[in-house]
């Protein structure tokens, strides 16, 4: 198949050291088995994420914005802008819209990127790693590399918020997405089809803020995860992923439970259903070992028939 | 009441739904929301709103000026954006949350002790100085916002998770010298400035 | 099948549901020739799969019986069932129309007797039920059919039952080479009565219609009420038969909502008042029904018969549109998850049974209607001025059946109009 | 009238001669039924079946035929003779399918089959072909009560039918309450903004249409005759009066507002700055249509903020105002609200509501008001006061659950509307109500001088599914005096009136029965010979279609009457009847059984059952096999109402054991499709007992029950557990001395 080329909008989560190094680790990794080829938007700036709006004000964080396109518009030209990250993903996604719908905030943004000496233009569809694997892949062909099947692991597909509202994957319901436990099956996963948190929101940045109220979210996703008998969990979301992950401890201390599921995300699965190892597909980067992952990881590849 | 405060109190004469719609990001949307309530209902922290949103919209329509902006509840959104995929108005409710937020926040009326609040500025400073997020400020500068002594607790409390991120390799300790930025730092810096300038001068403009 | 005869004085009454019926005999009562086709095996569209009407809760199949009296003591209206019209083209009074008649399968020999019924072993989801039980595949509609004569569904030919039945039948009433026809007609006016559908209730996702086997339509509730319904009155949850006592009624499931249908339907907030009767006919003060609403539309006189419910201790109103429903795995029970906003109060209330007062949509969808007529924004036909092509029933709008009749009544005179200006012409 | 000649048809098909003993049946026919012909056939009801029929009767020249097949339901295309008299006998529903078939039930099985053919001979011997009323009304004007937008658009839609159209309108302009509208809401896509009302066209097309005469500053002085021969005089302002002749008459006699006087808590009545919302079109009117041109009524100053109180003086459960809601006022308030809206977008404009309630597109209506910024509170208004040049709301705001109040400049009160409906005729003079209502009507019908009223004063009909129905002939209700509604809907309505007024004339003059028997072409007959006086029948007749003349006799308007045989009921002497529906054609079935002898242990139970819903649920539970007693024998009767008490004193006396009456719901929520029918057998039936006392009979053997057409399972319970009280009781007495 045809080498696919896109710009590429890691976020700053998705950096290297940085909380979802491993999401990074592992996205590269599966890209490189689908022949993808990402090339980083050069210097591209933080998205603003939700969270920033009592600072930035509605153009402040519309340029931040623009000024990732303008920059993949003028380096990368051609190739669609995509992000790893929802926050990033629908951060773009909503500027995007605003700047392609109303010509005055259009004109202002310009007007602003010129200080940077860069223009938007509105030709880059802003998409997210999810949407390339499904729309410009397909189930069939992400099968197709598989070599070790990820036999005896059930993964419960938490889809969290962002990568879901309010634009989602097309096709796609929101409160019933089915992409993730599609894409488990594909590499030969087991899929939690019952879990009912899958879309429950953990808090997002409110679990800086409102800890205890998020880890109630959290502990929900978790325990119901548990009910469906999965042995870890799977997100698109590097800030779900992180929150779900790292504070089951916090949870265990409070509640006085004993959580311990491993959070991961669909590019590790892909990974090592790929055969790639525990490194390439980021699995050393975890606060929780999602062992029976590691294990399959572990597993010399077999031989190609 | 800061000095903005008073004046657009003044300039509004107790229509506090003008006042919204004319200063509040999205704010031109709270007079379709039909009270159906599916909104507060779709909320994942709802239980900790004082004022779910649809009651909010009613406040605002009812010129609770004072109740609406130093109130706690639009701070309670975490932008899972429930409400907005199911709203029969399509209203914009996330945004519109954010919007009373910000604008309490620009008036000074926000709650004085509000760790979203305050998370949220953080974020944005740390995001702007340099271009990308710079993780172990920003999550120490959230710590040590209330004085030293609180900063530490909190950090020993939540000791463990950075251990762990640590040895996760999802955390780097030299951040706090030197971490990620973008090169072209003054660009970003002029171009935000500029956003400040002509967002002042629209203001004008449309009163 | 012979071509029925047909002129610029003949009125085409599409839909013969209770508009499209009241429309043909009104006319044919003043003396029309009306020909009346519908595209089910039998007249009586969906007010014959309702229990009972509100306020009054009679029972829709007398009118019916009255409706089918007038018809078959009338010999100006011409029936075709199974026919749809697939092409009109001409102007105000003079329109060529070409049905497509499908094949029965069973001729006028039928003595609806029943024995090919009895023959045939295939069974298929029961449309009359909405598909909540299975019917053989040589059927009778329902006790109410018009014309009383058995169908032999097209999944039967070719198999082992098409030969069973025609081998049981004694008035060789069975016919395996029916052919699907078109039939040209000519006529000078047209009376659209397609009636409507209910919403796609999968499509309210966060209500789990697609989910949930406890989470049904209003219409699915009429049959389950009905005697003659596949639950034969008794209102069982489809999960496990168990009775439902405790029920929710959602308003507004698809309509006054951008997401779905921008209108509203107007029937539903008194479809599930009088839903909530049902309840209590079946357990008395045991039941308990929770409406859960926007706005209660009881227009006019109708408000007697929303102070009556609402004086119903086992009736109790939330106004509120519920967020989303959970179902719980083991039980099968839903909880409803919303804010009443009457005051402010959260709730998670748990129910046996929801019912979704389900939105309607217009029939015309799928049918290349002449460009004379226009639709309006949610799809219900405008009759253009000047044309004679005229809108009857809920095909133009929601309508309850009360206004649908009236509505249809008027639609005659319009399409009466038309033919007798033209023989006027004729004549002069 | 020719000879009579008759004949009988045994049907053997659907298993009618596996069962039954299709030879015996033939022989009854010609032994006790005395039929010229008797034929059995295979299958009766097919191509050739039926030509054996149509051969007897273009070669033989018969004249009855009786046919023993299935239900009078069925095969009606087949069995359509409608040249001769017919008689159903439903051996096939009746016996066949609702009898067990089993080795014991045989015998009885077999007396049901024979009895139902003796019925049938008997039966259509004392039919006769009707032959229509000779005196036909040919009359096909049509009379337009009323000049708003109902009575315009009746006129105009009929005359466009090719009719002739008189329009009597009180006032001295057409138009009525549109033509004090500014705007009216719109009701076609996109429905964002008020539109034009259109009024003036209307009036102008049916000033200039060439079948329209219009009458002004006009009332109807009296009305008589009937449908096809009415007889109205029209009384101008002048005094003078005319008389026309017309055949039908549509109602259109709108509504009044209610009097905002009667709400002074809200201010109606007290507080200047209060109006109406038809005080606010005519200030709107004045103004040019300038919204924001309005002053404010106390002093003239500006008005910055209006405030619309929905509801008032509506859906009132104190029973102080309206009980109902009038439906338009939402649509009427927010549009209304964009009148200031449009002309000034700071005028601040709320809607109070309760429920708002916009149906179908309403809601794009609803939302184009709030984006236009008009603001909706759900609350409920308790006071309103004056402060300063201003009004002080005080409301309970149901959102925020809060007393709160808000300031306006003017307030708008919905307020509901009062049908004109004239009198009601079931009050007495003295009840009619503080203000005397005047006539509208003036009809000189026996049973009073205006249409019957359902509730509050509205003239609708109590049936869903015929909503025009209303209980005189040819006299249609249209508009806001049959239900509340708006102008969109009062032109529907009137259209749909203009149809049933038209379709009166058109049977009348071809002396044809209207809804629900329409096409029915027997009328009843009245030997007066035998008449007492004793106007039964003038009074309860549910239509109004018998007066009286000086004499004190009956006199019947054939075109009036629906044919429920009410009057034939009612009648002590049993001198009324139809041609092909009499004492006689009932009486001769109930004789014309074989009753077996008290040791039998064979019992007999006569059901009487309406035709419109009781009969076809005994049908269907037949169509669904649910067996019932094989004592019973069934007659399908026109209504209860046409039950003649003869009838049971005979059966009693020949010695039947039961009588089970079977019609149609009566009360309030009544079924019953001549409105009157079930409830007057009722009453007749609860006098019967005396008579069974006379008799020296219990009075279990008349029982009366209410049946719905559902009850296809409960018909069978009802009949078996009667039949079993009556084997309790015992067989009649009266058995042998018939």
């Amino acid at each position: 198949m045809a080498k696919k080329e896109y710009a590429f909008y890691p976020g700053c989560s998705s950096q290297l050291k940085a909380s979802a190094a491993n999401y990074l680790v592992s996205t590269s990794s599966m890209c490189k088995t689908l022949d993808i080829k990402l090339t980083p938007i050069p210097d591209w700036n933080c998205c603003g994420a939700s969270i920033s709006y009592a600072g930035g004000s509605e153009l402040s964080r519309l340029v931040l914005n623009a000024r990732n396109f303008a920059l993949s518009e003028t380096h990368l030209p051609g190739q669609d802008m995509v992000a790893t990250c929802a926050a990033c993903w629908l951060g773009a996604r909503e500027s995007k819209e605003k700047l392609d719908t109303n010509a005055q905030l259009r004109a202002d943004a310009n007007e602003a990127l010129k200080e940077a000496g860069l223009q938007y233009q509105g030709k880059t569809p802003v998409r997210h790693m999810v949407e390339v694997l499904i729309e410009d892949f397909g189930y069939a062909e992400l099968g197709k590399p598989v070599v070790k099947p990820l036999e005896g692991i059930k993964f419960a597909g938490y889809v969290g918020c962002q990568t879901n509202r309010p634009f989602g994957i097309a096709g796609e319901s929101f409160e019933n997405p089915l992409y993730l436990d599609k894409l488990v099956e594909t590499v030969g996963g087991e899929a939690a089809t019952q879990y009912e948190q899958k879309v429950t929101c953990c808090g997002g940045a409110l679990a800086f803020s409102e800890t205890e109220k998020s880890q109630k979210q959290i502990k929900d996703i978790v325990e119901s995860a548990y009910d469906q008998k999965a042995d870890m969990i799977v997100t698109p979301c590097p800030l779900c992923q992180a929150n779900v992950e790292v504070y089951q401890s916090e949870i265990n201390k409070k509640y006085g439970t004993k959580l311990a599921m491993p959070v991961t995300y669909y590019s590790q699965l892909m990974t090592v259903a790929y055969g790639g190892s525990t490194k390439e597909a980021g699995l050393d980067g975890h606060i929780i070992q999602p062992t029976k992952l590691q294990e399959i990881a572990d597993k010399p590849a077999p031989a190609k028939k | 009441m800061s000095e903005l405060n008073t004046s657009t109190t003044e300039k509004y004469h107790n229509n506090f739904l003008r006042e919204v719609e004319e200063n509040v990001e999205e704010g031109e949307w709270v007079k379709m929301c039909m009270q159906c309530g599916v909104c507060s209902g779709s909320c994942p922290l709802g239980a900790h709103w004082a004022h779910p949103p649809q009651e909010l919209f009613m406040m605002i329509r009812a010129g609770k000026r004072e109740a609406v902006l130093s109130s706690d509840s639009m701070w309670m959104c975490t932008s899972c954006y429930n409400c907005v995929v199911r709203c029969p108005r399509k209203l914009p409710i996330t945004g519109i949350m954010h919007g009373l937020a910000s604008y309490a926040n620009k008036l000074g009326m926000a709650p004085k002790i509000q760790p979203t609040r305050d998370f949220s500025l953080q974020f944005w400073k740390n995001c702007t100085r340099t271009g990308r997020v710079n993780e172990l400020r920003l999550t120490l500068g959230l710590y040590f916002n209330d004085g030293l002594m609180a900063g530490i607790k909190k950090g020993w409390a939540m000791r463990n998770i950075g251990l762990g991120l640590l040895k996760a390799g999802r955390l780097n300790p030299f951040e706090l010298f030197k971490g990620h930025s973008c090169k072209d730092q003054q660009g970003i810096q002029a171009m935000l400035k500029k956003a400040a300038e002509i967002e002042a001068r629209r203001k004008h403009s449309t009163h | 099948m012979a071509t029925p005869i047909a002129t610029s004085q003949t009125i085409l009454v599409v839909g013969g549901g209770i508009s499209g019926m009241t429309a043909a005999l009104e006319a044919a009562e003043c003396g029309k020739q009306v020909i009346l086709v519908e595209k089910s095996p039998t007249l009586g569209g969906r007010t014959a799969l309702m229990y009972r009407y509100f306020p009054k809760l009679c029972h829709p199949i007398c009118g019916l019986e009255i409706n089918l009296r007038r018809l078959k003591g009338n010999r100006n209206v011409r029936v075709l069932t199974l026919a749809e019209v697939s092409k009109i083209s001409g102007t105000r009074g003079n329109y060529a129309v070409t049905l497509n008649v499908a094949p029965r399968y069973i001729n006028e020999n039928c003595t609806a007797c029943g024995e090919c019924a009895k023959a045939v072993t295939k069974e298929i989801p029961n449309p009359y039920n909405y598909g909540l039980n299975q019917m053989k595949v040589a059927y009778l509609p329902h006790k109410m059919a018009y014309p009383l004569r058995y169908v032999l569904d097209p999944s039967a030919i070719g198999t082992a039952d098409a030969d069973a039945a025609r081998a049981a039948c004694k008035y060789d009433a069975i016919d395996l080479n029916m052919q699907r026809e078109a039939v040209e007609l000519t006529v000078g006016a047209v009376i659209w009565a397609t009636g409507w559908k209910p919403y796609d209730a999968a499509k309210i996702q966060p209500y789990g219609y697609d989910r949930y086997p406890n989470v049904i339509t209003s219409l699915e509730f009429e049959r389950m009420a009905d005697l003659h319904g596949p639950t034969g009155g008794k209102l069982l949850r489809p999960s496990d038969g168990k009775e439902a006592k405790n029920i929710a009624f959602i308003q507004c499931a698809g309509s006054r909502d951008e997401n779905h249908l921008r209108h509203c339907s107007r029937i539903c907030c008194m479809a599930s008042l009088k839903q909530t009767q049902y309840v209590r006919e079946a357990y008395g003060a045991d039941g308990k029904s929770t409406i859960y609403y926007i706005d209660i539309r009881a227009i006019d006189r109708f408000e007697d018969f929303y102070l009556k419910v609402q004086n119903d201790p086992t009736v109790s109103f939330v106004k509120s549109k519920v967020a989303r429903i959970a179902q719980d795995g083991n039980s099968g029970d839903l909880t409803l998850h919303g804010v009443d906003t009457e005051g402010y109060h959260r709730y998670a209330n748990v129910h046996d049974l929801v019912v979704l007062a389900i939105g309607m949509e217009p029939a015309v969808k799928g049918v290349d209607i002449p460009a004379e007529i226009i639709a309006d924004s949610s799809g219900f036909l405008e009759s253009a001025p000047g044309g004679s092509i005229f809108g009857a029933g809920c095909a133009s709008g929601p309508l309850d059946v009360n206004r649908s009749v009236q509505h249809a009544t008027a639609a005659a005179l319009r399409a009466i109009q038309v033919v007798n200006k033209s023989a006027s012409t004729e004549a002069s | 009238m020719s000879e009579m000649k008759t004949a009988a048809y045994i049907c053997q098909g659907c298993g009618i001669s596996d069962r039954l003993n299709t030879k015996q049946m033939v022989q009854i026919a010609q032994k006790e039924g005395k039929m010229q012909i008797v034929r059995e056939h295979a299958f009766l009801c097919n191509a050739e079946g039926v030509q054996m029929i149509r051969d007897d009767i273009e070669k033989e020249a018969v004249t009855h035929i009786m046919i023993a097949a299935c239900s009078r339901r069925a095969k009606t295309e087949a069995f359509n003779f409608p040249t001769v008299s017919m008689a159903r006998a439903n051996i096939r529903e009746g016996v066949l399918w609702s009898q067990p078939e089993i080795e014991a039930a045989v015998e009885v099985t077999q007396d049901m089959a024979d009895d139902y053919v003796r019925m049938g001979c008997a039966e259509v011997k004392k039919m006769k072909l009707p032959e229509g009323t000779p005196n036909k009304a040919q009359n096909k004007r049509i009379l337009v009560v009323g000049g708003g937008v109902s009575g315009l658009t009746a006129a105009l839609e009929s005359a466009e039918a090719g009719y002739e159209v008189l329009v009597v309108e009180k006032q001295g302009e057409l138009g009525g309450w549109a033509r004090q509208l500014w705007k009216r809401v719109p009701s076609k896509s996109p429905y964002t903004d008020p539109v034009d009302t259109g009024i003036s066209e209307l009036i102008a097309k049916v000033t200039q249409h060439s079948r329209i005469k219009v009458y002004l500053n006009s009332t109807i002085a009296q009305t008589d005759g009937a449908p096809g021969r009415f007889q109205v005089q029209i009384a101008t302002e002048s005094g003078a009066t005319t008389t026309e002749e017309v055949g039908a008459i549509v109602q259109a006699s709108g509504f009044t507002s209610y009097d905002i006087n009667k709400l002074p808590e809200l201010g109606g009545g007290k507080i200047q700055n209060v109006v109406d919302q038809a005080g606010l079109e005519r200030m709107l009117v004045a103004a040019g249509g300038q919204g924001g041109a309005l002053r404010r009524p106390s002093d003239g100053g500006e008005i910055k903020s209006v405030a619309f109180i929905q509801c008032a003086g509506q859906r009132d459960e104190s029973g102080k105002h309206l009980p109902y809601c009038s439906g338009h006022c939402c649509n009427t308030s927010i549009k209304q609200a964009m009148y200031f809206k449009d002309a000034n977008p700071g005028i601040d404009t709320v809607v109070m509501y309760t429920d708002l309630r916009t149906p179908g597109m309403g809601e794009d209506f609803y939302r184009s008001a709030q984006n236009k910024g008009v603001t909706f509170t759900k609350g409920k208004a308790s006071e309103v006061v004056t402060s300063g040049n201003s009004c002080d709301i005080k409301f309970k705001d149901l959102i925020l659950n809060e007393d709160s109040s808000i300031q306006a400049d003017l307030v708008v009160l919905a307020t509901g509307q009062i049908p004109n409906s004239g009198v009601n005729i079931e009050l007495a003079e003295a009840a009619q109500g503080e203000t005397k209502p005047i006539s509208i009507l003036n009809l000189t019908y026996r049973q009073g001088k205006d249409l019957p009223q359902l509730k509050h004063g509205l003239t609708d009909s109590h049936f869903i599914c015929f909503p025009y129905e209303t209980r005189r002939t040819g006299i249609y209700a249209a508009g806001p005096v049959r239900r509340p509604m708006d102008i969109a809907q009062a032109m529907e309505d009137a259209t749909g009136a203009a149809m049933k007024a038209i379709q009166a004339v058109e049977n009348a003059s071809l002396g044809r029965a209207a809804h629900p028997r329409s096409g029915d072409l027997s009328f009843p007959i009245v030997r007066l010979e035998g008449c007492t006086q004793c106007k039964r029948c003038t009074v309860e007749c549910p239509f109004g279609a018998i007066d009286e003349d000086e004499k004190r006799y009956p006199v019947f308007n054939e075109s009036r009457c629906r044919r429920c045989g009410t009057c034939m009921g009612a009648c002590p002497v049993r001198v009324i009847s139809f041609e092909n529906y009499s004492p006689d054609s009932v009486g001769s079935q109930i004789k014309a059984v074989d009753m077996p002898d008290e040791f039998s242990e064979k019992p007999r139970i006569l059901v009487l059952a309406c035709e419109n819903d009781a009969y076809p649920a005994i049908d269907m539970a037949g169509m669904q096999r649910n067996v019932y007693s094989a004592f019973v024998r069934i007659i399908p009767v026109r209504c209860l109402g046409s039950v003649n008490t003869v009838w049971i004193t005979d059966a009693l006396n020949g010695g039947w054991d039961g009588v089970m009456m079977m019609g149609c719901k009566h009360g309030e929520d009544y079924q019953c499709h001549f409105v009157k029918g079930s409830e007057l057998a009722n009453y007749r039936m609860s006098k019967i007992d005396d008579t069974l006392k006379q008799l020296g009979l219990e009075t279990e053997r008349v029982a009366s029950f209410e049946v719905a057409i559902t009850d296809i399972a409960r018909v069978p319970q009802l009949i078996n557990d009667y039949v079993a009280k009556i084997q309790e009781i015992g067989m009649s007495p009266m058995k042998g001395f018939a």
